[in-house]
């Protein structure tokens, strides 16, 4: 007799994914997914789906989900956890949807430490609409909006959103996790695990971006956009923990910020 | 002997990334193609033996196509 | 009954929806309706819901977006600049079908226009405003008692039709002080239970998902007729308006809001020099009261229309009115209000020009 | 100097209004700066309510003018801005000059004068705070005690008295005016000060009797109406 001990977590419906054969978008819903199973809480969680490709996850997950506007699920999770305090909210966010268009309402829930885990997907480029310049595009990098590669001049330099956020001081955690190879996806699942375990200890905001790939827009087999990740992400884009609040598993990340102190007014 | 990794083949889309991650190098294509039109990836029966568990491939599937089943005596 | 007391019509809209329950609300400052989000602020918390203040007005009406997805009762105010950046999530809630209710209290406009009232603001409540064939349900109060009433229904009807309800008020109500009477809070665990609401499965059913978005353009096409459906109905069941002095009327006053006020007023002057003045007051501006204006067109001389706009319902009052009588038009702009002086004279032209002007008398009678 | 008027009521130089928002505090402040004045005092009306648009003392700049009221506001086109712009008159009205009637704005009025508020000379000035107990939070005597704590704490002025204005717009009676006037005196014992006046719409005054109020009665004229009231000249 054997026993199984690897299978679709409970919180995964049996819909097959739309996503591109390779896409990582599928690695990253198994790991919140096993992450909801792990905390136990299916039953009590909201997540948030935004535009880009991942526009459908609400076809994915075996939990309740809104739908929100480009851009705009931090705004929405902050609207379900505030009227729900004690259920779990999450976002699942692409890198034009948190990084350019839902700039102010990524920033406003950080800095606000609203209690809700942020799930951002950066792959550099817009898949969605067909391969168009993201934020977080690399210089030189080609896309339908940057031909002959992204130009500073032009459009300036990739935005590191884990660094920038993790200077706040709302966010219980903040890590940039990668899915270039099955060691690092481990890596992820802890994240991801660690931001969920924020939220249910009431810590405050917390944030995994997950360096993707995108085979179809990159125009590459999927095993070369993992070693193109690799090769060309990590060195913009470097793996870690920007912020830990103490009490979190693991040791704390060097950068937390100094907590402001209350001024008395009137 | 029991099958220790085993493939929903309908849900694969042939992205070949388990084949990658796998270190016994024991994962392929099917020759045949599923109803949506992909190879999809296969561990022929002689090779099952080979498989040590270790998750890599299950860990790297975007799609939940692989199952993993170990020995009970071993399970954790 | 409970005591008279004065509130400010601000204070009177934030009030009466925390009595009518809603728990949750999301703003962004804007003159002339600060009040409302600085009443939640205070009271709010104390009733155990939710202000918060948001980055933008974009990030109100999405938070609005996610507390009504809750089944929460969620508003959100903001003055006509600020509901322009709300469009956006208007038109997300109505495709979602959540429940939810904006205000607007109307000021100058284009652009940044001014901060005074202003009734530029009819277009954007009544046909769009945000993208895709939605409609609000939009109550033009004309005085704070009538603002706190239709607050009340605004929440009931917003869940009974699952769509976002709009006040559409103007600088002059939410600024200006009135005696009202403040209705019993309802009481929330008496609400019926919404079987659509994202509050988590509980693990007993199955997911809910509140999303607007259907690829399939055949599904669109079915999901929109629903909504056209839904929309019939608001218009059979829910227009509101009020007659005044109809019986004997040959000039007609048509105005909302403060210009109605404006607009009675000079009704009654010129009741007292002779003048057969009536008046048709919208208290829904959509769904439009067409049929009141459409029965009276058979037998009145002229229609007077008075906002503070460069003439938006008056096409309203046109598809209502046809060519059955004419209808004058006598407008102030720019965050100035009508003087019942003004208006009163205007009326005394009208009554002129169809003395003198036989074509200008009864038409179709 | 002092300034009395009706014999009765009298006041230091420089009167500030302050208390909650929709209390009544423009309302009172036009009818105090007309009353100055018809008694010959070289007068001046300071709008401070920099937040609203509408219903401000303000507004009546140009009628008051015409009376020999200065009316100090922000300059120009900002006078009707949703912005602060302290105009520099005011600085020199608080230290000398003619009898001013300080408008403040609610809280954040009251925080203009927390601004100011070491320039105020003890002696050359009286603040009261205006209560109507027919609004929202100001319908207990404990309300009113909270109220006068809040703005003395944000203004940084004592409170020196109490303007009874308790109304309740055009359905005010005598009878609501005299409920509120007794909750007044409740807070003003409490706080140690004397209810300086009761503000009454004048149209009430002649159904007044004289053991309605055993304090001086002003009669208070409404000019802050809605646009559809306001009767103008033919």
């Amino acid at each position: 007799m054997s026993v199984k001990v690897f299978e679709r977590p409970k919180a995964l419906s049996s819909v097959i994914f739309h996503y591109c054969p390779g896409c990582t978008h599928g690695i990253i819903h198994r790991l919140v997914a096993e992450a909801i199973d792990e905390f136990g809480v299916q039953g009590k969680t909201i997540g948030v789906a935004s535009v880009g490709c991942s526009v459908l996850a609400y076809n994915y997950f075996n939990v309740d989900f809104q739908q929100a506007a480009h851009g705009r699920a931090p705004a929405v999770a902050t609207g379900i956890k505030r009227c729900l305090p004690d259920r779990t909210v999450f976002t699942y966010q692409g890198d034009g949807d948190l990084a350019s268009i839902g700039t102010a309402e990524i920033v406003h829930a950080a800095m606000r430490g609203e209690n809700i885990t942020v799930i951002f997907v950066n792959n550099a480029i817009y898949g969605m609409t067909g391969g168009q310049m993201a934020p977080t595009t690399l210089l030189g990098q080609n896309t339908t909006t940057s031909p002959g590669g992204r130009k500073p001049e032009r459009a300036g330099r990739p935005i590191r959103m884990s660094e920038m956020l993790s200077q706040l001081e709302g966010p219980a955690y903040i890590a940039r996790v990668s899915t270039h190879n099955a060691a690092q996806v481990a890596r992820a699942k802890q994240a991801v695990k660690k931001a969920f375990q924020a939220q249910v200890d009431k810590k405050g905001f917390s944030m995994v971006e997950v360096l993707s790939t995108c085979p179809t827009n990159w125009g590459m087999t999927p095993n070369e956009a993992l070693k193109w990740l690799e090769e060309n992400m990590l060195p913009v884009y470097p793996l870690g923990e920007f912020k830990t609040e103490p009490g979190l598993p693991g040791p704390s990340a060097a950068k937390t910020t100094v907590p402001t102190r209350e001024v008395k007014t009137d | 002997m029991d099958k220790k990794v085993s493939f929903d083949e309908e849900r694969c889309k042939g992205c070949e990334l388990c084949i990658e991650a796998c270190p016994k190098g024991i994962i392929h294509l099917a020759d045949h193609f599923n109803s949506k039109g992909f190879h999809p990836a296969a561990v022929t029966d002689e090779e099952q033996a080979k498989c040590t568990t270790c998750l890599l491939c299950a860990r790297m599937c975007p799609d939940t196509v692989i199952e993993i089943f170990r020995p009970e005596r071993v399970a954790r | 009954m409970a005591e008279q007391i004065l509130m400010k019509g601000n204070e009177a809209v934030a009030e009466a929806a925390i009595r009518a329950g809603c728990r949750f609300f999301a703003g962004y400052p804007i003159t002339p309706q600060n009040e409302i989000p600085e009443y939640m602020a205070r009271k709010l918390f104390e009733v155990g819901g939710t202000f918060i203040q948001a980055e933008s007005e974009v990030s109100a009406i999405n938070m609005v977006y996610g507390g009504a997805g809750t089944g929460t009762r969620s508003m959100t105010s903001s003055s006509s600049p600020g509901i322009s950046l709300k469009q956006e999530g208007i038109s997300y809630i109505a495709g979602a079908e959540l429940p939810a209710l904006v205000v607007n209290m109307v000021r100058a406009g284009p652009g940044l226009g001014g901060i005074q009232p202003a009734q530029g603001d009819w277009f954007q409540a009544t046909k769009g405003g945000g993208h895709g064939d939605y409609r609000l349900l939009v109550f033009v109060p004309a005085s704070v008692q009538e603002a706190i009433d239709l607050v009340g229904q605004a929440f009931e009807l917003a869940e009974h039709y699952r769509n976002p309800v709009m006040i559409l008020g103007d600088a002059v109500l939410g600024q200006m002080m009135e005696p009202v009477v403040l209705p019993e809070p309802v009481d929330l665990a008496k609400l019926p239970q919404k079987s659509w609401a994202t509050t988590g499965t509980g693990g007993t059913r199955k997911p809910n998902v509140v999303n607007s978005l259907y690829l399939d353009a055949e599904l669109c096409e079915k999901h929109n007729f629903k909504l056209q459906e839904k929309y019939r109905q608001m218009t059979e069941r829910e227009v509101r308006f009020e007659e005044l002095n109809m019986d004997d009327a040959e000039i007609v006053l048509t105005a909302y809001g403060t210009s109605a006020r404006v607009a009675i007023s000079a009704m009654k002057r010129a009741r007292s020099e002779g003048l057969k003045v009536g008046m048709i007051r919208p208290i829904t501006a959509w769904p439009f009261p067409y049929e009141p204006f459409r029965k009276a067109s058979e037998r009145v001389r002229a229609f007077l229309d008075v906002e503070m706009s460069a003439g938006q319902m008056i096409e309203d009052v046109r598809l209502a009115v046809q060519d059955r009588a004419p209808i004058f038009f006598y407008n102030r702009m720019g965050g100035m209000v009508p003087t019942p002086k003004a208006v009163l004279e205007e009326l005394h032209k009208i009554d002129h020009s169809l003395k003198r002007d036989k074509l200008g008398g009864r038409l179709g009678v | 100097m002092r300034v009395a008027f009706d014999r009765e009521i009298e006041f230091a130089r420089v009167i500030v209004l302050f208390g909650a928002f929709g209390s009544g505090k423009s309302e009172i402040a036009l009818n105090l700066a007309h009353r100055l004045r018809a008694q010959g005092h070289d007068t001046a009306l300071v709008d401070a309510d920099y937040y609203k648009p509408l219903f401000r003392s303000g507004g009546f700049k140009n009628p008051l003018e015409k009376r020999g009221i200065r009316v100090i506001l922000p300059p120009g086109e900002l006078a009707h801005a949703d912005v602060t712009a302290l105009p520099p008159e005011i600085y020199g009205v608080i230290e000398t000059g003619p009898n001013v009637v300080f408008d403040v704005g609610g809280e954040t009025g009251a925080r203009v004068l927390g601004a100011l508020a070491g320039r105020f000379r003890p002696g050359s000035y009286e603040t009261l705070l205006v209560v109507n107990t027919r609004r929202p939070d100001a319908r207990t005597a404990d309300a009113l005690v909270d109220a006068a704590e809040r703005m003395k704490a944000i203004s940084r002025l004592p409170v020196a008295g109490l303007a009874a204005n308790t109304n309740l717009g055009p359905a005010s009676t005598i009878e609501v005016a005299r409920e509120g006037y007794q909750l007044a005196a409740e807070a003003a014992r409490r706080l140690g000060v004397p209810v300086k006046f009761v503000a009454l719409d004048e149209g009430l005054m002649d159904r007044l009797s004289p053991d309605d109020f055993p304090l001086p009665v002003l009669p208070v004229r409404r000019y802050l109406l809605p646009p559809w009231e306001v009767e103008e000249e033919d």
